[in-house]
């Protein structure tokens, strides 16, 4: 393998890491709330039959953008009322959300199915983009791409260092005592949520704006569930989730890279790569109990009524 | 003014009226969407529920259908009863059904009376074994049962489908990705000459029997009970929770094993990639749908089952898209889910408050 | 205006208030607050002025929390009028409380564990208040040496004692300046050597105009510190007094009503052969925020009740876990029940051999919530009512309903589910089953805590009859007075050590207080130390 | 007459009563995939639509998409021949077995099955000669690559797409002695995520030429954005890569179902193994890029007329596999028998038919 090729490896890993960024850091501050959707596949379906939709018929890429974010975060909104309003099982909740985003969003979408449009271009950063090999991997994507390093460096900013990003983890770690001090439990959880959606709508749009770019029935194909892992892959930190989710991406492709250069292992067996990889890490980090009680949010799946507070 | 109160006793009546109510208002919703589309409604509905059940051919089918479901979702129910979330019901019938399939394929040429509990019983081992394997990773290692079951139904799909174009693949079928047909000593004999109904359902309606049985009549049920409601009280009371564990995860592998093989030993015949068109997944809704209780999970089986059909003849007669069915699913489990709220709570009608 | 007052205060001394001069720091006129199946407040009425500490009075359920939760904004009140500096105000929540400047510890405290002592002072502050001050951390130090409160605002809380966890409450609402602290029975989780810190800076606050409500069930601390009184009873003030003037007995008889005193004196027995022993006992906490255990050792005899005594928070609970056998992982040796090995049993084969437990939670571990007593019963009784693995739901059944008649729990029946009893009736329930085993150790954990003067007697009558069968019983209690009552030789757990065992008689609360503050440690350690060399 | 009306019920005659002069031919379709997938089933779609235009309303057809592989197939195509269908089209390889099965319940209805290989009384079977596009596409390829390497996306390890490899590599190989080529599998027929993924894997590894054996327009898309070329499978896929599109090798079902309609109609059909290419229009060269060199564009119609014609075809000895053994001995032409059964690679292809 020269240079060149791990280059554009590793800038395709990133194109494939992409969605899977949106929607982890999405599901990373909803879980951190204390909240385990288990919708993400649903609301990400959703996002992107709306946001191909939206951009197939106004023409707008960035009408479609905004119309997945709104989409994912009205799909959320169904969650949020269920498990915080009436205080409905988060995993049952969850699924449901799943299943009826796969069947809304076939519905929605079998008038696209097979149309294309043109998708976002790619931009080159002035100057960053000529650094060596980095600029090649880094510089030279999409907007969303862009996008989505803002998103995280934000949310970076906000989860680590701000009173949001406190208010955030004390509601995840003991909703009792946060509502006591005077923090508004489920508005932070309903925010939290909506946020999460709204990630996944953008995701979505990622996978049908510019991925393929077209719709396709079930066209996340799972990475739904694999944020899902990412999200405990990286112990509910920021940084660790963009690292994880570009490995993730890099994994999903390299069965493919492989098959080019002529090994000859079992593409079925290599496609299990991520998924095994998952389990792998998931085990070691879930394996040392005493530090995932201190990263996980305490609270999380659990419910919450401030009905029940006295 | 219309208020929301909390019950002092949870309501009886709301328990069992909860599901009834749900189904009825994802009958409404169906109602509008049809309207919506330009559909009759009333014949839409006709079409989805009660023509499934029009004659002796599509009732023997929707038993054919219901069996898998019903397999899984009580298995899936015990689970659920004991806190444990095993979302992996699709993988370990998938397993079942490879595994099953393989000691089917070793059998090709066998008139064996074995051949056929042998060849169902390799299916229970690897539902058994799959549903073990994020056992173990979660007792062992606290890993996330959700996430790790998830894994597994993937890394299961992928399994089957290797061994499909690999080493199950049949010599003769011009290397098209499905096994030999079995032979007749290992698949599951029809009940009745005119369906495809299969021991695989008897298998499946003893099941919920069984699950029933276990969950009220017996110490471990009961104790499976106390686990899932309250596992402070269980561990005080000196249950082993480990050892309930395992019993719940390995009776639901075992049971979505069954599934698995009874699909490639009855109705389909021989090693196909698409065993399951998610059966693991919405034995999920049915198991709720029958309120973690295995008879309930009968009924609601049966009414998955209709909807499943009825999802496949709107099709046919009336050209509305087969996507429907997994809307019905999402959203009556949705309602079901609100319903449920008033189970524990009630709306009252009260005057402005005084002051 | 606080200037004034504070200056009148230093003149007059704290306990002369004079109620005329300026307005009530706080009034609460006809606060009512109805639960589903329970009137929490009924019309209550309270008057606090500035400087003055209040004490808020009443057994478990009378009203105390709703009231201070209603105070605080937690909880809004169906019904009455809250007036504040003469003002008339709506309490809507704690940030409102805040502003106006009422501060609040709460009993099980409201602090997270994964954030650093300023971060968790920072959630609490309005952005008005974060705009007055430069540097938390600088302001935390300044105000921590000012009140010897001695919090250090970079630590992270799950690191800190149960003692520091409350002065960083209290930090907390000194940071906001508040005019009224809440404190939410702050003494059940202190010494008494950091008891009485805490009221050194309760007395600075008073003397500053602070005022302060402050709930305890404790009463000679109610008649040490408090200016004022107010009881509660059934959510209604039934009494209010100057407890300066009051004995601690006679502020217990208006807290019960006309009940019997509870000055009975039981006989002290002595144990025969050692039934149950701890042998050199350490195990590090499963838990993060947990105790580890540190060279426990005990015997247990038959016939006799040995209690420990300690501070929430410093071991029961693990050493609860370790006996019952919900954790396992002590070696073969470590336990012994009736001269056989048992620390390696799981929990149900070391009930099987005789042993049984009350634990400290009735509902949620003592009891399922949402099951019935019939299968409450079966829960640890299993014996009789199992048949080749089926239950004989009948016979269960009967027995509930005899246990239910025997120790006058009050329910609907044997159907009625655990969650719908009161905490003195489930506790009679759950101490019922478990001596209903006949068992040979029986393990309890405050036995009487939030349960009224007659199931009290009945549970303690209950323990004496099961010790004189010849029993060994341990009991686990923050309540010294009771562990004097009842236990026939004594001891105190402190950090995870166990102090020495001796005659209830032989010793004194004094010493008792002093072991459960840790003094026992280094001497226990010398000691060891000398009997190696 | 009571047996009969029983029988009736039991929709064991339902087919029978169909077959009269004055009644449209009822002709059921049933696809793998949804109609709009632009590829496998869109094509058959057009072959429905063009059977009714041809007809006008002698015909009256129905069609269920999305039809799983697995147990739900056959209750589906039974559904069909229930509703009256006189003739059922199965368009999916994983269809063979269930169509067997359930044209022994109906004897009276005639079943065509795409891709399959068996047959019997009432099922006959057709497929297409797609190797004699991709023989057109591997010379276009082969001269038009600038680094010698073809990308060959690739579904699954059956005859057809082995076959279709193996005359890629020929055909480029003859024009342009120093081409090599690259081969991903991706599994599915159907996933442009995958397809993208794996077109954008052979570019990077220097292939300027993308040849598809998977029904989205994905790939065309992921060249097109590269600067890239690529061949257009199944159905015209112009429109998705004004400059990279060289030319697409379209299905066409037509000219079959018209005229299986019509011999069923006159009672002249008789269940035979169809192959159709060039010769029959049931392969068509359509949207040559005008962008194309002309003497590309020239080959391109040269190379079409001499395999239509006949004079050409593309497997004829002598051909060895990549393991050295003679597989094609010179002066013999494989028969569609021997076509069906291609598992090896040609000589030249260094890869191994994976598992």
């Amino acid at each position: 393998m020269d240079a060149d090729l791990i280059t554009q490896i590793l800038f395709a890993a990133i194109k494939t890491g992409t969605p899977l960024l949106f929607i982890a850091l999405g599901e990373v501050i909803c879980e951190k709330s204390g909240i385990l959707n288990l919708g993400q596949e649903g609301m990400m379906l959703m996002g992107a039959v709306l946001g191909f939709l939206a951009a197939y018929t106004t023409g707008s890429m960035g009408l479609g953008v905004l119309a997945a974010m709104i989409m994912g975060s009205f799909m959320s909104l169904i969650f949020a009322v269920l498990v915080l309003q009436l205080g409905a099982n988060q995993v049952a909740t969850g699924l449901a959300l799943t299943i009826f985003g796969t069947g809304l969003s076939a519905f929605v979408g079998s008038g696209v199915v097979g149309q294309t449009i043109q998708g976002f271009t790619p931009i080159a950063i002035p100057l960053l983009s000529d650094i060596p090999y980095l600029g090649e991997i880094l510089f030279k994507h999409d907007i969303l791409v862009y996008l989505s390093f803002a998103i995280t460096i934000a949310l970076y900013f906000v989860v680590n260092k701000t009173r949001v990003g406190l208010t955030l983890k004390a509601v995840g770690e003991n909703p009792n005592a946060a509502n006591a001090i005077g923090i508004k439990v489920l508005q932070v959880r309903y925010l939290a949520i909506m946020f999460g959606g709204a990630m996944a709508g953008i995701s979505g749009a990622y996978m049908s704006l510019v991925y393929t770019p077209m719709w396709v029935e079930n066209m996340t194909a799972g990475r739904g569930w694999i944020a899902l892992a990412l999200v405990v892959f990286a112990s509910w930190r920021i940084g660790r989730i963009m690292l994880g989710a570009y490995l993730f991406g890099l994994a999903s492709i390299m069965h493919l890279v492989l098959q080019g250069l002529g090994w000859s292992i079992s593409p079925n067996l290599l496609a299990m790569l991520p998924y095994m990889a998952t389990v792998i890490v998931m085990v070691i980090i879930s394996a040392d109990h005493f530090k995932e009680k201190l990263l996980a949010p305490r609270s999380l799946g659990k419910p919450f009524d401030p009905r029940n507070m006295a | 003014m219309i208020r929301i109160q909390a019950r002092t006793e949870p309501s009886t009546l709301m328990k069992i009226a909860s599901p009834l109510i749900a189904i009825v208002l994802t009958l409404l919703f169906g109602c509008l969407l049809f309207s919506a589309i330009g559909k009759d409604p009333l014949q839409a509905l006709h079409v989805l529920l009660i023509a499934p059940l029009s004659d002796s051919y599509n009732i023997g089918e929707m038993f054919v259908k219901m069996g898998p479901l019903l397999l899984c979702a009580v298995g899936l129910a015990i689970c659920y009863r004991a806190n444990m979330w095993n979302i992996g019901a699709e993988g370990q019938l998938l397993a079942g059904a490879l595994g099953g399939s393989a000691m089917a394929l070793y059998f090709i040429d066998s008139d064996s009376v074995f051949a056929l509990p042998i060849t169902l019983l390799a299916g229970i081992v690897s539902g058994m074994l799959w549903s073990a394997i994020p056992t173990f990773l979660k007792l062992r290692f606290n890993s996330n049962l959700i996430l790790t079951t998830i894994m597994f139904n993937y890394i299961a799909l992928y399994l089957l489908i290797w061994a499909v174009h690999g080493p199950l693949r049949d010599p003769q079928g011009f290397g098209f990705p499905e096994s030999a047909l079995f032979s007749d000593a290992t698949l599951l004999p029809t009940l009745f000459e005119f369906s495809r109904i299969h021991l695989g359902i008897v298998f499946a309606i003893l099941a919920g029997f069984i699950g029933w049985f276990i969950l009220t009549k017996t110490h471990l049920g009961f104790q499976i009970r106390v686990l899932g409601a309250d596992e402070p009280a269980a561990k005080y009371a000196g249950f082993n929770s480990k050892k309930l564990s395992w019993f719940v995860m390995l009776f639901a592998g075992a049971l979505a094993g069954l599934a698995g093989v009874s699909e490639t030993t009855g109705p389909i015949g021989q090693l196909v990639p698409n065993v399951s068109p998610g059966y693991g997944y919405s034995a999920i809704i049915v198991a709720y749908l029958g309120r973690l209780h295995p008879i309930g999970a009968i009924l609601a089986a049966v009414f998955m089952a209709i909807l499943y059909m009825g999802g496949d003849l709107a099709q046919i007669e009336m050209g509305i898209p087969v996507a429907v069915v997994s809307m019905f699913q999402g959203v009556l489990l949705f309602f079901l889910l609100a319903c449920d709220f008033f189970i524990n709570n009630r709306l009252t009608l009260s005057h402005q408050a005084t002051n | 205006m606080l200037l004034q007052a504070n200056k009148w205060l230093r003149q007059n001394g704290a306990s002369t208030l004079n109620t005329q001069q300026i307005a009530s720091r706080l009034e609460l006129i006809d606060i009512t607050k109805q639960y589903p199946g329970c009137l929490a407040n009924d019309s209550i009425n309270l008057c606090l002025q500035p400087g003055e500490i209040h004490a808020l009075l009443g057994e478990n359920g009378a009203g105390k929390s709703t009231l201070v939760k209603t105070i605080y904004g937690v909880v809004a009140p169906d019904k009455g009028d809250i007036l504040w500096d003469g003002k008339e105000v709506t309490i809507k929540s704690p940030s409102t409380a805040r502003d106006l400047g009422i501060g609040m510890v709460f009993q099980h405290f409201s602090l997270f564990e994964t954030l650093t002592v300023s971060q968790n002072i920072e959630l609490c502050l309005s952005q008005k208040h974060l705009a007055n001050i430069d540097d938390l951390a600088e302001k935390i130090r300044q105000l921590s040496e000012e009140y010897g409160l001695n919090v250090d605002p970079d630590k992270y809380v799950h690191s800190l004692s149960i003692g520091e966890r409350q002065r960083v409450e209290i930090m907390r609402c000194l940071v906001q300046s508040v005019k009224l602290l809440i404190l939410d029975e702050p003494t059940s989780v202190l010494t008494p050597q950091e008891v009485s810190g805490l009221f050194d800076v309760l007395r600075t606050l008073s003397k500053e105009g602070c005022s302060i409500l402050f709930i305890s069930h404790k009463l000679h601390e109610v008649t040490e510190i408090c200016h004022q009184a107010t009881i509660l009873r059934g959510g209604k003030v039934v009494n209010t007094c100057v407890p300066s003037e009051e004995t601690p007995a006679s502020i217990a008889k208006m807290m019960v009503g006309d009940l019997a005193e509870q000055d009975t004196q039981y006989t002290k027995k002595e144990g025969t052969h050692t039934l149950f022993s701890a042998n050199n006992l350490s195990l590090p906490s499963k838990q993060p925020f947990g105790t580890s255990l540190k060279n426990i050792q005990f015997e247990l005899k038959a016939g006799e009740i040995l209690g420990i005594a300690g501070v929430a928070g410093n071991g029961q609970d693990e050493l609860m876990a370790i006996i019952s056998g919900e954790d396992n992982r002590t070696n073969k040796s470590s336990l012994s029940l009736d001269q056989m090995d048992i620390g390696h049993l799981h929990a149900g084969d070391r009930r099987k051999l005789g042993m049984a437990y009350v634990p400290e939670e009735r509902l949620g571990r003592g009891a399922v919530p949402d099951m019935s007593l019939t299968e409450n019963t079966l829960l640890t009784h299993s014996t009789g009512f199992i048949k080749n693995g089926l239950v004989q739901w009948q016979e269960a059944k009967d027995y509930a309903s005899r246990l239910i008649k025997k120790y006058k729990v009050k329910c609907h029946g044997e159907f009625s589910e655990a969650k719908s009893l009161s905490g003195g009736n489930l506790q009679k329930f759950i101490m019922g089953r478990e001596i209903g085993q006949n068992p040979k150790v029986l393990i309890c954990a405050h036995p009487t805590w939030g349960v009224d003067v007659g199931a009290a007697l009945a549970i303690h009558q209950a323990l004496l009859d099961l010790r004189d069968q010849g029993a060994a019983i341990l009991l686990i209690s923050e309540d010294i007075d009771e562990l004097f009552l009842l236990a026939d030789r004594m001891s105190a757990i402190c950090d995870g050590h166990l102090s020495p065992q001796v005659k209830t008689q032989d010793t004194n609360i004094d010493q008792i207080g002093q072991w459960m503050a840790g003094t026992f440690i280094d001497t226990q350690r010398e000691l060891t130390q000398e009997t190696q060399s | 007459m009571k047996m009969k009306s029983l029988l009736l019920s039991l929709g064991l005659l339902a087919g029978a009563s169909a077959v009269q002069a004055e009644d449209p031919l009822k002709v059921g379709f049933v696809y793998v995939g949804p109609v709009g997938d632009l590829g496998w089933s869109y094509e058959h779609d057009l072959g429905r639509i063009g059977l009714e235009e041809h007809f006008g309303d002698k015909v009256e057809t129905t069609y269920v998409e999305n039809v799983p592989e697995g147990a739900d197939a056959e209750r589906v195509i039974t559904q069909l021949a229930k509703a009256g269908n006189d003739l059922i089209f199965t368009t999916s390889f994983g269809f063979m077995n269930p169509t067997v099965k359930v044209a022994k319940r109906f004897p009276k209805v005639t079943f065509e099955h795409a891709t399959g290989y068996k047959r019997s009384r009432n099922v006959g079977t057709y497929v297409l000669r797609t190797y004699e596009g991709r023989y057109v596409s591997g010379v276009a390829a082969g001269m038009m690559t600038k680094t010698n390497t073809i990308g060959y996306i690739a579904s699954f390890p059956i005859p057809e797409v082995i076959r279709d490899i193996n005359t890629v590599y020929m055909a480029a190989k003859k024009v342009n002695p120093d081409v090599k080529i690259k081969i991903v599998w991706v599994n599915s027929w159907y996933d442009p995520g995958k397809e993208t993924d794996a077109a954008n894997a052979l570019m990077d590894q220097g292939v300027d030429i993308l040849i598809q054996h998977t029904d989205s327009p994905a790939p065309q898309i992921a060249a097109e954005k590269r600067g890239m070329r690529s061949i257009g499978q199944a159905s015209n896929m112009s429109k998705f890569a004004p400059e990279a599109h060289m030319f697409s090798v379209r299905d066409n079902w037509t000219p079959y179902y018209v005229s299986v309609a019509e011999a069923v109609m006159n009672n002249t059909w008789k269940p035979s193994d169809y192959w159709g290419g060039f010769k029959e229009d049931m392969l068509t060269i359509e949207s040559i890029n005008p962008n194309l060199p002309a003497d590309v564009k020239a080959k391109i119609e040269e190379t079409y007329a001499v395999i239509k014609s006949g004079e050409l075809k593309p497997f004829t000895g002598p051909i060895k596999d990549n393991k050295g053994n003679t597989v094609v001995p010179e002066g013999h032409s494989l028969t569609d028998e021997e076509l069906a059964q291609v598992n090896w690679y040609v000589e030249g292809i260094t890869d191994e038919i994976p598992r």
